[in-house]
């Protein structure tokens, strides 16, 4: 399976493990991501907060970039928030909005590629089949709650989600490690990442309450697919345990790691090690316990 | 019947009861299977607004403990206003016993409906033992004449 | 609070707030103001007027007062009113819509929201993508709070998880035309 | 001396398991009165009941008491039963040991002792029974409906078509009522005129209607199946058997009156038609005004009638006739808002309208054919302002409930506001916006969608500065006052029953609620029927409702007649009250007990010492007396007793318990 591949900012930066993770899957499964050319930052909030126009146009060049790289072949978007953007644009670029689209890029776009998400990339009959096949340390034991957020889900008439309240992707993806994941009421609540540098004080309450009710139902960690939910969920959990007089030790994987521990990567290599709230202890414990018995 | 002395004394209750409220509570508790002291004997009337005063005041006077009067709930009589003379009924009938000397709790009346088999039980449960707690009717009763 | 005279708003007004409307295909007369998306609103806590209130204020005319709401800034975009508003009104890309056009009007209720949008923006058009440490050090500089998240700094740059230096897009020229196409278009509205 | 029968069910073990059926039968043999006592398996078998039918015979049996179930489940069965048997079926007592015995019960002694008692009572009971017999009323087939709107229209063709004869009395020179004043219908928006006139043209000419306008009823006897009913007709002073309705006195008349029919929009001659397409289409002459009939001067239109039709010496008339059946279909009038709301100008302003008039101004056949101009200077409204329950949900000021069709009319008129007057605004204070029909939401978003404003708010005071209507109120949406300034004001006013309605009812015997809505006989079960047998009711004499609604209940009150008219006969029920007319001292105090007018106080002759004198008694009416025993327990002199439920017959089943 090939995929022409819009990493977006934040796989070279905060969601550096993303992409570690991700490549390692991707050769165990052989499935190829070939990155966009030349590729422009999607605008994320900042983008449509500012204008219409640019909240479309800029993930409008990537998608003019990729039909002419590679025509037709599916655009896959690992970050949730490039996602929303870059379907938008999709639609734009399909409707009415098409010349308008066209002519602030300063070339053709015509829409007519696929975008997909990762989970959607990875519950290809074919790739999950090989996930399957490539796990070798099964996770069986270990509890986690599902986060989708926002963007992935919503609005379901951009997305295309068909259960925008309750999704199970990710949930699917994650029970092919062995992993048992907690039906949680919060899956899709908003973290407030996009405000964690403008608004820290007003958005920590959505960060605590979905800490809560994670914990409530019994996770041990919590998964994402989205670098900018990762970063907000994972490098804040500190502030939010320091602000609320918590204990909330919910370590939070990428899928893409926690699929490619499942598949026997090192947590150097795929990126566990690094993170702001330790992660690797719960499945070293896990699997080390496993090797003993 | 057996006889009634001091020890194995039990209150005897008279009920009147309407037959579109009250009496149908009466047959759904049994439907049901509910559970009831004995000592009530019921008498069908078509309404509580049939009920004579005269009726009560023989029942005391034939030496039961204690008469209850039951029927639709008000706004519901199958007869449209039968139970509100009832309820004013009532309220006289109270004040004459009470001069008469009778404990007020002997004569009682209450609305229950053709649904309400549980307040039905209830209340046969609860005027028995209210009932029973003022002891036996010797102030209305007739002479006894085989004493 | 003045009484609101509905009979005196300018037709400029009612114009200013279809076309707002009609740019996101929002139509307002939808809302029957059951208040499902304050309900579900994740900010509406922080929010001085209700995401109901917002398009109550825009049914009546009332332009300004849902211009200088602060809760088009305060809404994360989550979009989980428009997800489950019963008429299907857009709810989140409304509150956009005004936002934006305070924006261009020069009204900004939250400073901070402000300056971060704009330092995002900045080495996006300088480089074609986000550049974290400039967004930082900007924003920082720009909102006084100097110092907020540089407790992060440490384990970022351990994890190298940040870039002292930007990532660039070959062509650079394309993107900044592309931004500068934007500005011409959105102010034409 | 008595005979009596005892049976015992056992009820396979139902009762039988918990009461010693054998020792209850042994005793009931020793009560005085019982010839027979015997159990059986199962009394309400075939077998059982051949059983209680060969004692009959056996023992010569002259009544009967049988201890089951609860007599609501087989009184009727074995009463059948004893109709071929040389018994009375009202000759039967029974007492219930199952549902107030045997399965309430588990101590066996105690339970059998109750059953024996309950034995005991019915046996003391059915020694005082009597045999009594159901007798038959013929129904006349014939009904009367009395309002001749379109509920009223309804139910006349409903039973018409059926093949019933029905006299259709209305008080207004035509039929029609408030639907032909209507402009649309919502949420279809079709032409009211259109669809209500062919019905009244259909009523009109229908061979088994007769129609009665300008008439009210003035007195009801009689009962069910039979009621007399006198009708009184108005002067007319036009002949309408020869007047051709050529409208030739109308056009000259000199006259000129407020005209009601357009809300006071416009004027009308002293001799008019109600409405161009009235049924029937004849005019007649409004004493009131007609200066002829006032003065003596004049008599134009006499001299001009090519017929010779007029004729000032018309008089009253009152007509009687015998009806099976009653329908009231008395209708609603809006109520005087001006009274009620000083604040909103308490009438002053011509420019602030109720519905109804609105309905007349928008109408093709109103006063401005159509045109939306404001009744003060004419002039076309550009913005409009509606407001909502004036005077419904305002318990303080006028009513307490909602009036139901007002939030959909008042879409209505913002819709025909915006659809007519181009450019205008209209804004609706509304507290809650009720649409709970088919189409009707989908109606209030479209009136959205036109361009409505819909405000959450009452609006608290209307006043005139500039030439405009200034409206102030609150959006309670946002909490903040807002003031609208209008061009015209539509008050949705509430409705209330038709002036002269309960009077009306209460001559049939039909009550009103504390607002003067009809009572109908069970708010659930029997919504068309009333607690006069033989009365129905239908459309907004009950309550406020929208014109579909009252369609409905006009023929389901339509239904209910026919199935009384199919009867050729109605069997009474024998347990009902009858009056000891000797002792009776005619204190009335039972004709005021009873629930359905069954009782009246009738004269007649009596000797007293020796001279003849007229005494005052109570009579009961059989068709209508329902069998309660108010009467009997209000009665002081004890002369009034309930057949079935003798004052004897529980007496004894009192005194027949515990006794040694």
């Amino acid at each position: 399976m090939k995929y022409s591949y819009f990493p977006g900012c934040g796989m070279e930066a905060t969601g550096i493990e993303y992409a570690k993770s991700l490549a390692f899957v991707n050769r165990a499964i052989g499935v190829e991501f070939i990155e966009i050319d030349d590729w422009n930052c999607c605008g994320a909030t900042a983008g449509h907060s500012t204008s219409h126009e640019l909240g479309m146009a800029l993930p409008a060049r990537n998608l003019a970039l990729s039909e002419q790289q590679r025509p037709g072949m599916p655009i896959v978007v690992p970050c949730a928030s490039c996602y929303s953007r870059m379907k938008y644009a999709l639609q734009a670029a399909q409707g009415s909005e098409n010349e308008k689209l066209s002519r602030l890029i300063g070339m053709p776009v015509s829409g007519a590629a696929e975008i997909v998400s990762i989970m959607e990339a990875y519950s290809d009959p074919v790739a999950a089949e090989a996930i399957k096949a490539a796990i070798k340390k099964p996770l069986d034991g270990l509890k986690v709650a599902c986060y989708y957020g926002c963007l992935y889900t919503r609005p379901p008439k951009v997305t295309g989600m068909e259960n925008c309240e309750d999704p199970q992707a990710m949930d699917e993806l994650v029970r092919l490690t062995g992993a048992a994941c907690v039906d949680w009421a919060f899956k899709t609540e908003c973290c407030g990442a996009g405000h964690h540098v403008d608004l820290p004080a007003e958005s920590k309450p959505l960060l605590y309450k979905i800490y809560k009710n994670a914990r409530a139902n019994g996770a041990q960690a919590i998964i994402t697919a989205c670098p900018m939910c990762m970063m907000n969920l994972d490098m804040r959990q500190g502030a939010v345990n320091m602000a609320y007089g918590e204990d909330f030790d919910l370590p939070v994987y990428f899928l893409t790691e926690l699929l490619a521990v499942a598949m026997g990567a090192g947590f150097g290599e795929c990126g566990v090690a690094t993170h702001f709230h330790p992660a690797k202890k719960l499945l070293q414990n896990l699997i080390n316990n496993k090797e003993v018995v | 019947m057996a006889r009634i002395d001091a020890e194995n004394w039990e209150p005897k209750i008279l009920a009147f009861c309407c037959n579109w409220c009250t009496y149908t509570g009466a047959d759904l508790a049994g439907l049901n299977r509910m559970k009831y002291p004995d000592n009530i004997r019921i008498v069908r009337v078509p309404c509580s607004g049939r009920v004579n005063p005269q009726f009560i005041l023989r029942g005391f006077q034939k030496g039961y403990d204690g008469v209850l009067v039951c029927g639709c709930h008000p706004g519901d009589c199958h007869y449209t206003s039968g139970n509100y003379f009832t309820r004013r009924r009532f309220l006289l009938m109270k004040r004459l016993l009470e001069y008469a000397g009778i404990e007020t709790g002997r004569f009682q009346a209450r609305w229950i409906s053709g649904a309400e088999a549980a307040k039905f039980r209830d209340t046969v449960l609860k005027v028995t033992e209210e009932i029973r707690a003022l002891g036996p009717n010797h102030r209305m009763k007739e002479a006894d004449d085989h004493e | 609070m003045a009484e609101k005279n509905l009979s005196s708003l300018s037709a400029a007004n009612a114009v200013r707030i279809e076309a707002l409307a009609d740019s996101i295909g929002a139509k307002l007369h939808e809302c029957y103001q059951c208040g499902k998306c304050t309900a579900g609103c994740p900010m509406a806590g922080s929010m001085d007027l209700m995401p109901r209130q917002v398009i109550r204020h825009l049914q009546l005319g009332l332009l300004d007062e849902a211009l200088h709401s602060r809760a088009p800034w305060i809404c994360a975009t989550c979009y989980t009113c428009s997800a489950r508003c019963p008429h299907d009104v857009p709810i989140s890309e409304l509150m956009e819509a005004v936002r934006q056009q305070a924006e261009r009007a020069g009204i900004r209720p939250i400073r901070r929201s402000h300056l971060f949008t704009k330092y995002f923006l900045l080495p996006l058009k300088w480089f074609g993508k986000n550049h974290e440490l400039t967004l930082t050090m900007f924003y920082n500089l720009a909102s006084g709070r100097v110092l907020q998240h540089f407790s992060y700094l440490p384990a970022m740059l351990k994890g190298s998880k940040l870039k002292i230096f930007p990532a660039r897009v070959k062509n650079r020229e394309a993107v900044r035309r592309l931004m500068e196409n934007c500005e011409r278009e959105a102010e034409r509205i | 001396m008595a005979r009596t029968g005892v049976i015992i069910c056992h009820c396979g073990s139902n009762i039988a398991s918990v009461v010693d059926v054998e020792r209850v039968a042994l005793a009931a043999g020793q009560m005085p009165g019982v010839t027979y006592a015997a159990t059986n398996k199962y009394t309400c078998s075939i077998s059982g009941q051949d059983m209680i039918k060969q004692a009959i015979a056996e023992h010569e049996l002259d009544r009967l008491v049988i201890a089951s179930c609860t007599p609501r489940m087989h009184e009727t069965t074995f009463r059948k039963m004893l109709t071929k048997t040389s018994i009375n079926p009202y000759m039967l007592e029974i007492a219930n040991i199952r549902e107030q015995c045997s399965w309430v019960h588990t101590d066996k002694e105690k339970a059998t002792e109750k059953a024996i008692d309950l034995v005991h009572m019915a046996v003391a009971k059915v020694l005082k029974d009597q045999p009594l017999f159901t007798s038959s009323i013929p129904v006349h087939k014939k009904c009367l409906v009395v309002g001749g709107g379109i509920a009223g229209i309804q139910a006349a063709l409903d039973v018409a078509e059926a093949g019933y004869e029905v006299t259709l009395v209305e008080r207004e020179p035509s039929i029609g009522g408030k639907m032909v004043m209507l402009d649309k219908t919502f949420p279809t928006l079709d032409c009211s005129a259109c669809i209500s006139t062919p019905k009244m043209a259909e009523a009109g000419a229908h061979p088994n209607i007769r129609l009665m306008t300008s008439c009210e009823i003035s007195a009801v006897t009689g009962y069910i199946g039979n009621f007399q009913v006198t009708i009184r007709q108005k002067p007319r002073y036009v002949n309408h058997d020869t007047c051709t309705g050529c409208g030739l006195c109308e056009e000259k008349c000199p006259t000129k009156v407020t005209n009601l029919f357009d809300q006071s929009l416009s004027k009308r001659k002293a001799i008019y038609k109600l409405f161009p397409q009235a049924v029937p289409a004849k005019p007649v002459i409004d004493s009131e005004h007609c200066t002829m009939l006032k003065s003596g001067k004049c008599g134009l239109c006499s001299k001009l009638c090519p017929l010779g039709c007029i004729n000032f010496e018309d008089q009253e008339d009152f007509i009687t006739e015998t009806f099976g059946a009653i329908v009231l279909a008395t209708g609603y009038d809006l109520i005087d808002w001006a009274k009620a709301y000083p604040e909103y100008g308490g009438g002053k302003y011509a420019n602030v309208i109720s519905g109804l008039q609105f309905e007349r101004l928008v109408n093709a056949s109103g006063p401005t054919e159509g045109h939306i101009q404001r009744p003060g200077d004419g002039a076309e409204p550009k913005t409009v302002v509606i407001v909502k329950c004036v005077g419904s949900r305002d318990p303080a000021k006028a009513k307490a409930y909602c009036s139901r069709a007002c939030c959909m009319y008042a879409a209505k008129h913002a819709h025909q506001i915006l659809e007519k007057i181009e450019g205008s605004k209209v804004y609706v204070f509304y507290i809650d916006v009720r649409t709970p029909g088919k189409g009707y939401e989908e109606f209030y978003d479209k009136t959205r969608a036109d361009g409505a404003v819909y405000i959450r708010g009452r609006v608290s005071k209307i006043y005139e500065e500039g030439g405009k209507l200034i409206c102030k109120g609150e959006d309670t949406l946002i909490g903040k006052q807002v003031a609208v300034e209008a061009d015209m004001v539509v008050l949705e006013t509430a409705m209330e029953p038709a002036h002269g309605s309960t009077e009306t009812a209460a001559t049939a015997g039909v009550s009103a609620d504390k607002d003067g809505w009809l009572t109908e006989a069970h708010p659930k079960l029997r919504p068309v029927e009333t607690q006069t047998a033989g009365v129905y009711l239908c459309g907004t004499a009950q309550g406020p409702k929208d014109i579909p609604d009252t369609v409905a209940q006009a023929s389901a009150a339509a239904a209910k007649v026919l199935g009384l008219l199919a009867k050729d006969e109605l069997e009474t029920s024998p347990m009902i009250s009858v009056v000891d007319a000797p002792k009776c001292s005619g204190c009335g105090f039972c004709e005021q007990v009873c629930p359905v007018k069954a009782i009246s106080m009738v004269d007649v002759p009596s000797m007293y010492n020796g001279k003849r004198v007229t005494r005052t008694v109570a009579q009961v009416n059989s068709g209508l007396c329902s069998g309660c025993g108010a009467c009997s327990a209000a009665c002081r002199t004890g002369c009034i007793d309930l057949l079935g439920f003798t004052n004897k017959q529980i007496l004894e089943e009192v005194d027949a318990l515990w006794q040694e």
